[in-house]
């Protein structure tokens, strides 16, 4: 999916009013548009969201959120990702290691890091921020 | 001592737990749902960490979530508090494989007591009275019935790996027998996916008596006294007591002696409850074993002065316990009233909703154990539980006038609460004579109903006079 | 006993009283001012009247009024709670005129204990143990000064009918003592209107023990242990402990003696306390007796289990004392902290206002007597009271640890409260140890500025660095 | 004092932005107008106030609250009074029986009746209104 027909559908939601749409990217990721009051949703291994949807600041919608939904502590992948740097759809950003399992983060679009909200060996709960994305 | 644990729960039990913690210097995680980002407990924890959304699959009883914030924090030991994964086998088990302490008894422990039947013929072995019946499951009609004939009805069938009274029947006469038999090894099938039952003696009008115990991993058991728990709507308890009306320092000793007993027979430690049912002629017979704290722990604790959350830390940290004897006597009395967001006016239908506002009694010997605040939600998520609330007293009547006034005084706006009914139950005349069974609040519940539209109704006419 | 009684009081002392008359099923009737429209006294009785503005001549100390209300609502007896009208003798003496029971001592032993001087002569001539002093009033320097020179400097030059410091004197050098005596002679003549004073040795360093006693009109006389209230700041009591560290089970006993011995030889019925000066050498001298409840009687009810509201309505209402023997030993630790509006930081200025947020600590043995809520409004017409927080543990060290915790636990928003120092002084180490004298605040105020500011700093440099 | 002074002296109020008027009327009675918020304040006797001075009313200024500043049992004087009755400046309309007085309520100004707030043996306190009275 391009970030172009993101777009329109976001501006296809605004029109018609929906306030809510989730879309199955495949196996393990989806997307989640939301026009207000955004709600924490979560796929398989992580999330994207949306960011500054808020009242005061007009969406951005070439943006996304990528949030933890398993819980464990925190650890880039082969690179520790900078604000800037590029990532490639369906690489691995980052790992979460709990008991009993490790958990590849990844990013299902093509995009460039915009903040990076979580250092190595931070504990990272369900829904916790990771990353902020720009899609490309 | 440990130096940080991780409570596995949430609500008023994980308050309860945090409270002693930091009282004891060590320090707390929380684990919390999405549902409950505003908690008391999260926010009374030193740290606190969300494992998952509302539905309790997904967080409170989500093994991997749980144990994986013990391992990011560090943490030593796991309190599980009751309900959740209390009294699950395989959780404790695991927590024990990953190198944690789990804070109540050994996982086979907790198996064994699970199993009703084989909790059963455990205590038969060890020479603790239980109900006549079946020894272990039973297979076929015949044989039930056969067992059923001997003991004499009304009998019960059980689910060998029940509880809450489902796969439980009740057989009143002998030509139900069949049948009623077969829609209980349905129910144990469809609810525990095990088909097995075993039958029991049904006893009419019982109390609901149980015996606290707590016993170190050096083979030390001590009792701390009985709770009287015959208050109770559907098996889900409304009023507590320790000690109990129905049990004289005779009484009490032999049923202090036997739960010892049934606890040393399985090398249990940590907290445990035996619960019992006691005739009005004094005999008692071994019902199940709660392998966890209860939530009616606080009127035990007030009446035997120990914190049973510390000694379930100390004995779970390998500690001795500090107790002389195999039984703390009770000094004075201590009624808890569970105060649920439950209509009782309407069935006792949940009501969840926010709390406007909250104003708990004071004043000397109550105590409120409540995760509840002005301005907090009750979540329909999760029990409705909004508060404990224990009164102590130096005599039975004593602590109930104590409890009807602090009943009167607890101001919860916003939400329908038990309060009413549990004030009704306090000024009746059998619970104040002590005279009562597990059938009180059936028995009872329609002269409350009728008192309290006599309540209404003279407002109501008032009101429509004021209308024409 | 009584069928309803009038509370002469406000806030949590009023409270306190209604919560026991609830319990016993006796009516209450409050009165307040305008200021106190909100109160939670005023909520809590079954009838309520207003009886004048905000100031206290007034209102709560507007005898007509008060007995009017009582007249009008057909009141059995008087509860004058402590402070306003509690120690005034003529108020006792009206209430019994007018026909109404007062519940408390007889006007007389009020009126006699009030004259520090003649209880000082009383308590001699009955063998209780006084500080080394003259006998009576002394009317002139040159008489005065000879009594110093042979008890020895440094002495007090304190006024006959004084209370609270006022027309009190230490001189510690004999060329200060004819200038300090007038000193304290004019102090005395304008603050009680009796020029009188008398001479005493002065303790550096002593302890502040009391015994509470509770007489029936039978003669009976029992006392209930002791209290420690060493930590205090300008004869204000911050936290109050009992048993006192410092009293050992054989002083008890010779204290408990003396306290009886001191109430029968003035014919003593209701509640009292008598309050000592105790050194390191285990010798206590009479300092002064209170005729009312004190504020920090819930400490007592905590370790001897006995409610202190109850006794005195039943003593005052002819009922013989249900107690055996003539001291109850102690069982367990019981500390209570007064929390005040008042900022600790700014030399506990009170700072009265708004309580925007109000979450009380709850869980085992915390007890919280309080007439605050959220919302309510700490008026600057009163007290700077807040809440009494009594704990209890089954030792000093138990107790401590859950005092911590609770005042952490506390949660009052929209006012400064002394909860900062109180923590301070529940972590310092004389405190723990037990070895602390009257001095305790003073000498270590200093301390607490000093761990507050760098608390603090850290902070307010990251803040500086924020703004750059 | 005549009803058309206070009329007068109401519309200076009110001209020249005072919230608040006290006027001592002989020995024992006073008079207090106020324009917001009425404050119950009290003479030694009983307290005469305008009544409705709530916003969303307008002022009545031609009537006042006679209020109780003693605590006691009420009886009527010699008259049980009703809406409609006309009373003159300085009759006794009520008493209110203290321990240890017996105190005459009494209006410093001739009226009627408006409203009777209290009935005979309530028990009185501070501030308690007892009586509406529409000036003449």
């Amino acid at each position: 999916m391009e970030t172009k027909q993101i777009k329109k559908l976001y501006q296809a939601m605004t029109d018609h009013g929906f306030s809510c749409l989730d879309l199955k990217l495949g196996e393990s990721d989806r997307i989640k548009i939301v026009t207000d009051n955004p709600v924490i949703e979560h796929s398989s291994s992580a999330i994207l969201e949306f960011a500054d949807l808020d009242d005061d600041n007009p969406p951005h919608p070439t943006q996304v959120e990528i949030r933890s939904d398993k819980v464990g502590v925190f650890a880039f992948s082969e690179r520790r990702l900078q604000p800037g740097d590029h990532i490639k759809k369906g690489e691995t950003i980052g790992l979460v290691k709990g008991i009993s399992f490790q958990e590849r983060i990844k990013c299902s679009l093509d995009g460039i890091i915009s903040r990076v909200e979580v250092a190595a060996d931070d504990v990272v709960d369900y829904g916790r921020l990771l990353f902020v994305v720009d899609i490309d | 001592m440990f130096s940080k644990i991780l409570i596995a729960n949430r609500g008023e039990i994980a308050v309860r737990i945090i409270r002693t913690c930091k009282r004891m210097g060590i320090a707390t995680v929380a684990v919390y749902s999405e549902a409950d980002q505003n908690a008391l407990h999260v926010k009374m924890a030193d740290e606190a960490y969300c494992i998952g959304p509302a539905r309790p699959d997904l967080s409170y009883l989500n093994i991997p979530n749980i144990l994986s914030v013990a391992q990011a924090t560090s943490c030593d030991a796991i309190h599980p508090g009751y309900g959740f994964l209390s009294e699950n086998p395989s959780f404790a088990e695991i927590v024990e494989k990953c190198g944690f302490v789990f804070i109540g008894p050994d996982y086979r422990a907790i198996e064994r007591m699970g199993q009703k039947s084989v909790a059963r013929d455990l205590m038969i072995r060890s020479g603790v009275p239980v109900m006549p019946g079946s020894q272990g499951s039973v297979e076929t009609v015949d044989e039930a019935l056969q067992i059923a004939r001997k003991i004499g009805f009304p009998v019960l069938v059980k689910a060998t790996s029940g509880g809450g009274g489902k796969g439980m029947r009740l057989v009143e006469k002998e030509e139900d027998f069949s049948s009623l038999f077969k829609v209980a090894q349905g129910e144990a099938e469809a609810s525990f996916g095990d088909r097995r039952v075993y039958v029991e003696k049904y006893m009419r009008n019982p109390r609901h008596v149980e015996v606290q115990i707590i016993a170190d991993q050096h083979g030390k058991v001590v009792a701390l006294g009985e709770r009287e728990c015959s208050i109770q709507r559907r098996h889900q308890k409304l009023i507590e007591e320790s000690p109990s009306p129905a049990v004289s320092p005779d009484l009490r000793r032999r049923m202090a002696d036997t739960a010892v007993k049934a606890a040393k027979a399985i090398n249990y430690h940590n907290a445990g409850t035996i619960e019992f049912l006691l005739d009005s002629d004094g005999n008692f017979f071994f019902m199940e074993m709660n392998t966890r704290l209860q939530v009616e722990h606080p009127v035990t604790e007030m009446v035997c002065n120990f914190d049973l959350v510390e000694l379930q830390l100390r004995v779970a940290s390998g500690e001795p316990l500090p107790i002389e004897g195999e039984l703390v006597e009770p000094v004075g009395w201590a009624i808890e009233c569970r105060i649920n967001a439950e209509d009782p006016d309407l069935n006792f239908i949940p009501c969840p909703g926010l709390i406007e506002k909250y104003l708990i009694p004071g004043g000397p010997w109550v105590r409120v154990d409540s995760a509840a605040y002005q301005g907090y939600l009750i979540s329909s998520s999760y029990d409705s539980m909004v508060a404990k609330l224990i009164v102590w007293g130096r005599t039975r009547e004593e602590a109930m006038d104590r409890m009807i006034s602090a009943l009167d005084e607890f101001e919860i706006q916003g939400i329908e609460t038990t309060i009413p009914f549990q004030l009704f139950v306090l000024r009746h005349n059998d619970f104040r004579s002590g005279s009562f069974s597990t059938s009180f609040v059936e028995r009872n519940f329609a002269a409350f109903i009728k008192e309290r539209q006599a309540l209404k109704s003279p407002k109501t006419s008032a009101e429509k006079a004021a209308v024409r």
